[in-house]
């Protein structure tokens, strides 16, 4: 499928992808990075009504530049609202923010998220990670939860040392028995191989697409648990070349994000 | 009403609201004192080794650098609400200034990645018992700090259900007496010290605030004492002129310092951009997990200066802090 | 955290959170939507015969008149959240339009003393059943708004404990599971409408307001439909220009009317004062027991015309305004 | 004592004797009405750093107008801070409040407020009143609680017929039994006929000094409770010259609540 004939990294490739998956007019809270960047390409392209809460306080901020972190003044630049992060907890609380955008160290088959510590015991880790942060309240509120993560065996496995972050638990119905609003949950995952959704009956997670040039073996060797695989599984269009125009031109052209996947381009 | 299930983690901060109440009472008997001092005095009338100490700004904006550089140089150490920290918590638990740690978010520094050898350094503690953490997220440490500056023992949440932050943190699992439904209470979160640096602030400590907030509203209505430090002093006519621009009015502040640039190297929203060049400097040396690199950054840039003046030389000076400037400006004609 | 005790008072709105999510989920779908309508198609879109209002403004300050009128011209009937409420809530009682009223403050005129008719009407409604009231108190009625705003089924408070006004609430008495102290929980209310008339919105409701707030941040966020009223609409352009001006942003808003002096004839905060004579002549006739004069009042001044603007005219129109800017801004050279 | 050669009206004569209790340097909430004149007044005398608060939200404002409600713009010109009703509260429930000044229909020998219904039955009350409005707030949390009142047997009673607002409720303990936070009630009550304190040890309500003019007897005739009189009840100074022309000249100069006392003026 290559119309395209530039090269395109990691970074690029997972950002122009997640962008199509943004709703126009939906309220969304974006993590520093990709997500953001997927967010600023998507508002360039099929969402201009996509309207951004940082974690910090800003509300729908008109930046041209990118944000280094959830609380840097380009998410309060011209923003409709600078508030507070109870302020945008409490939006998502309340139920106005219909997508979370998180990354993790780890993911189980319900998509619960560790963010916390690597290793057996919790009081002598083998890693110590920084914590939630406001994981576990996106996670947790969120109508629907986007995560993304770099996809090894050791970050895909069957169960998570620490569950910093409520996915679907325990499985069908555990998010309401533990309290958590209903109707909330993980809804996709991007990675470097694929995309991944929830199987509505058992709320495990399923391959729904993968990139360009990877294969269904690749994804599933790569993968700690036991993944649903559909009969048939679409690959992802590659990056248009308005797409990495508008990336690498537009959203974020000292590449301080985009530099990051550099080192492993695509040919 | 009963409690379903509860945290296993530790309250490190025991103040109630009636502790505090007597704390609001000293300061509501003096209105109106001229709080203006400088950053020594400050710190040595209003803060103690072993305080349970909350800081103001978010990430890596708005960080009060001038007081953690002087706290750091002065050998302290805290107790700590860790809610979205970074560049600052990053810089007492190098250091081993921090005691026990109520956690939303440590041990990262965005873009630039993680510490290693601050994180080895914190495992190596942990595992001696020599460092105590409580497991909570950022939101529910901002409806703590809320819950505060409130003045009520808790407040409900609807997260942290269902997860080991849950198991590690100090909360508890009810039924909501009025729907059934299963709600979580997180306790009041009560500093010895909250020390917030602002945009402007007149002698009396009424504070106006660019950019986000985060949770410092919150912050500097529920520590028994709080320290301000300022890029500027501005006259009470200008805080009169608009009254819905401050954040934090006069009653809750016990000293005011002026500090310009006094959150160097992080972001202070429409005067200075941060200085990624400083900050990776800072990221390098915590690279090298010998912890030699990290020790020459501190001898170079902390206890070899005497104050924040000479650090904000040794790091560029004006010219530096006007390109700063510009960058923070280039979205602003 | 057993239930010590709890008042007999009946809750009127009985929305939940989760509810109140689904109603949100709707509103999260329709983000920079052009929300511009005149009052007629507000009301008619957005209002419902029975439904729970809360109000914005407090005492005779910044009460969405123009909305008040309309509805009573219209017939409407409401249960209400009635903290501070004062010439606002005595409109609907004269013309029996309150069944169901959460009472923080009701029948009060301030300087202008209590409406005798108002009273009586009141007193014998309650008597045949025909009006309900649970108290509460100003502060509860906020912290109930407050709680629905942030989310939650409830909030502990410090108050209320010991009194009658306690026994007939809604509220219940328990120990804190934290503390052991005893602490008051108030339910969250949330609102079907709420109706604020503020200075300055622009078309998607981002809206500024000048002076005092009440509870109006608690109450915009906590209805499941939201109309404000503004003396002007304003470009998104001059909202951005100070984001820490927007007291309310546009995710909770489904309509924003223009209604100039929409809240003559209470104060409307640098823009005019309160007309007092206008007012006079209301409390006047509300003293006249027989309710005739109050009868005479509604037929000359809402019944009578077809439109709040013909009001406006009634009261002395543009010279009467000028007037009252003149009063309001007497005090800002 | 009469160095004063100008008549006064009993709002004059109150509004001065309060304002000599108000302390310099505290906070304080005030209500519409004589709480309103008194701290304006004081604020021009011996109290400059008194600082105010309204219920609505304005703290300590600049106008030298008297605000005909505690929401008016007079509430809010030239404040130091534009705040809110659960802000201002939540002032008082920190702590942070000294003083309130409140008033009532009925009051107790313990302090007890009655601001709800005249009558036996709830349901059928011979009068509704406006409820608590903020009162409730103000009595439990404030650290002293001032009261002001008009003086007689219906208004001063054994037991109020509803506690909007608790006093000392049954007496010693009772507050802190209740839930209520330590160290706070009400502290004086002013009257057209005298001032009133409370007992340290019972929660009594006590005499403790009567305006120029009136007798120990005629405040007990007055008083449908039995009130605690001390040996010996001082006779508080009438109104300045000084405090007289404050009050006329600067701070109520159109009257609109000095002319409530017209009726009764004092010769």
């Amino acid at each position: 499928m290559a119309s395209n004939d530039k090269k395109y990294n990691n970074i690029e490739l997972m950002a122009s992808v997640a962008s199509r998956y943004l709703e126009d007019g939906k309220v969304m809270f974006a993590g520093t990075g990709i997500p953001m960047l997927a967010a600023a390409l998507a508002q360039k392209t099929s969402a201009p009504n996509l309207v951004l809460v940082y974690e910090a306080g800003g509300i729908s901020p008109a930046a041209s530049m990118l944000p280094l972190s959830v609380a840097d003044s380009r998410t309060t630049y011209r923003a409709i609202c600078n508030a507070s992060m109870p302020e945008a907890m409490e939006m998502n609380q309340k139920g106005l923010v219909t997508y979370a955008f998180l990354g993790g160290a780890q993911i189980d088959p319900y998509g619960n998220l560790n963010s916390t510590m690597i290793g057996t015991d919790y009081y002598n880790p083998k890693v110590r990670l920084p914590g939630s942060g406001g994981a576990n309240e996106l996670g947790s509120l969120a109508w629907k939860t986007l995560i993304i993560m770099n996809h090894s065996r050791k970050r895909f496995v069957e169960k998570v040392d620490f569950i910093t972050t409520p996915g679907y638990l325990d499985g069908p119905g555990g998010r309401e028995k533990a309290g958590l609003p209903p109707g909330t949950g993980p809804h996709l995952v991007f990675t470097e191989l694929g995309l991944f959704d929830f199987d509505e009956k058992t709320k495990r997670m399923r391959l729904k697409s993968v990139l360009p040039g990877v294969t269904v073996e690749k994804v599933v060797s790569e993968t700690g648990f036991q993944l649903i695989i559909p009969e048939t599984v679409p690959v992802e269009d590659e990056p248009t070349k308005e797409e990495l125009r508008l990336l690498r031109e537009e959203v974020d052209p000292w590449r301080v994000v985009l530099r990051r996947g550099d080192n492993n381009a695509q040919e | 009403m009963e409690v379903v299930e509860q945290g296993m983690g530790q309250l490190f901060s025991r103040t109630t609201p009636d502790d505090f109440r007597k704390a609001m009472l000293e300061k509501a008997d003096t209105m109106n004192n001229d709080k203006r001092m400088d950053l020594k005095e400050a710190i040595k009338r209003f803060v103690k080794n072993g305080d349970y100490l909350s800081i103001g700004g978010c990430s890596i904006v708005r960080l009060p650098m001038a007081f953690i550089h002087e706290v750091i140089r002065q050998g302290l150490r805290f107790r700590m609400a860790a809610g979205t920290r970074t560049f600052d918590i990053d810089l007492f638990l190098d250091n081993d200034r921090v005691l026990e740690i109520d956690i939303g978010y440590i041990l990262g520094l965005e873009m630039l990645g993680i510490p290693q050898a601050t994180r080895n350094r914190v495992r190596d503690r942990l595992k001696k018992g020599d460092l105590k953490f409580c497991e909570w997220s950022n939101g529910t440490m901002a409806w703590r700090h809320k819950a505060a500056a409130m003045g009520v023992p808790f407040l409900p949440v609807r997260t942290l259900a269902g997860t080991d932050t849950f198991k590690f943190s100090g909360a508890k699992k009810v039924k909501c007496p009025f729907t059934g439904e299963l709600v979580v209470l997180v306790p009041a979160l009560y500093c010895d010290v909250s020390v917030i640096h602002v945009h402007r602030a007149d002698k009396y400590g009424n504070c106006q605030i660019d950019g986000m907030l985060n949770e410092d509203v919150e912050k500097a209505r529920s520590a028994k004492r709080v320290i301000i430090t300022t890029e500027k002093i501005i006259d009470t006519d200008e805080i009169r002129k608009d009254g819905s621009r401050t954040i934090i009015p006069q009653f809750y502040v016990d000293a005011v310092v002026e500090v310009p640039y006094g959150a160097f190297p992080t972001n202070m929203p429409n005067l200075y951009y941060l200085d990624l060049d400083h900050l990776q400097i800072y990221a390098d040396a915590a690279k090298d997990v010998s912890g030699k690199a990290l020790e020459n950054y501190y001898i170079e840039y902390i206890y070899g200066v005497k104050d924040f003046a000479e650090y904000l030389e040794k790091c560029g000076g004006k010219h530096r802090l006007n390109e700063l400037r510009g960058i923070e400006l280039m979205e602003r004609n």
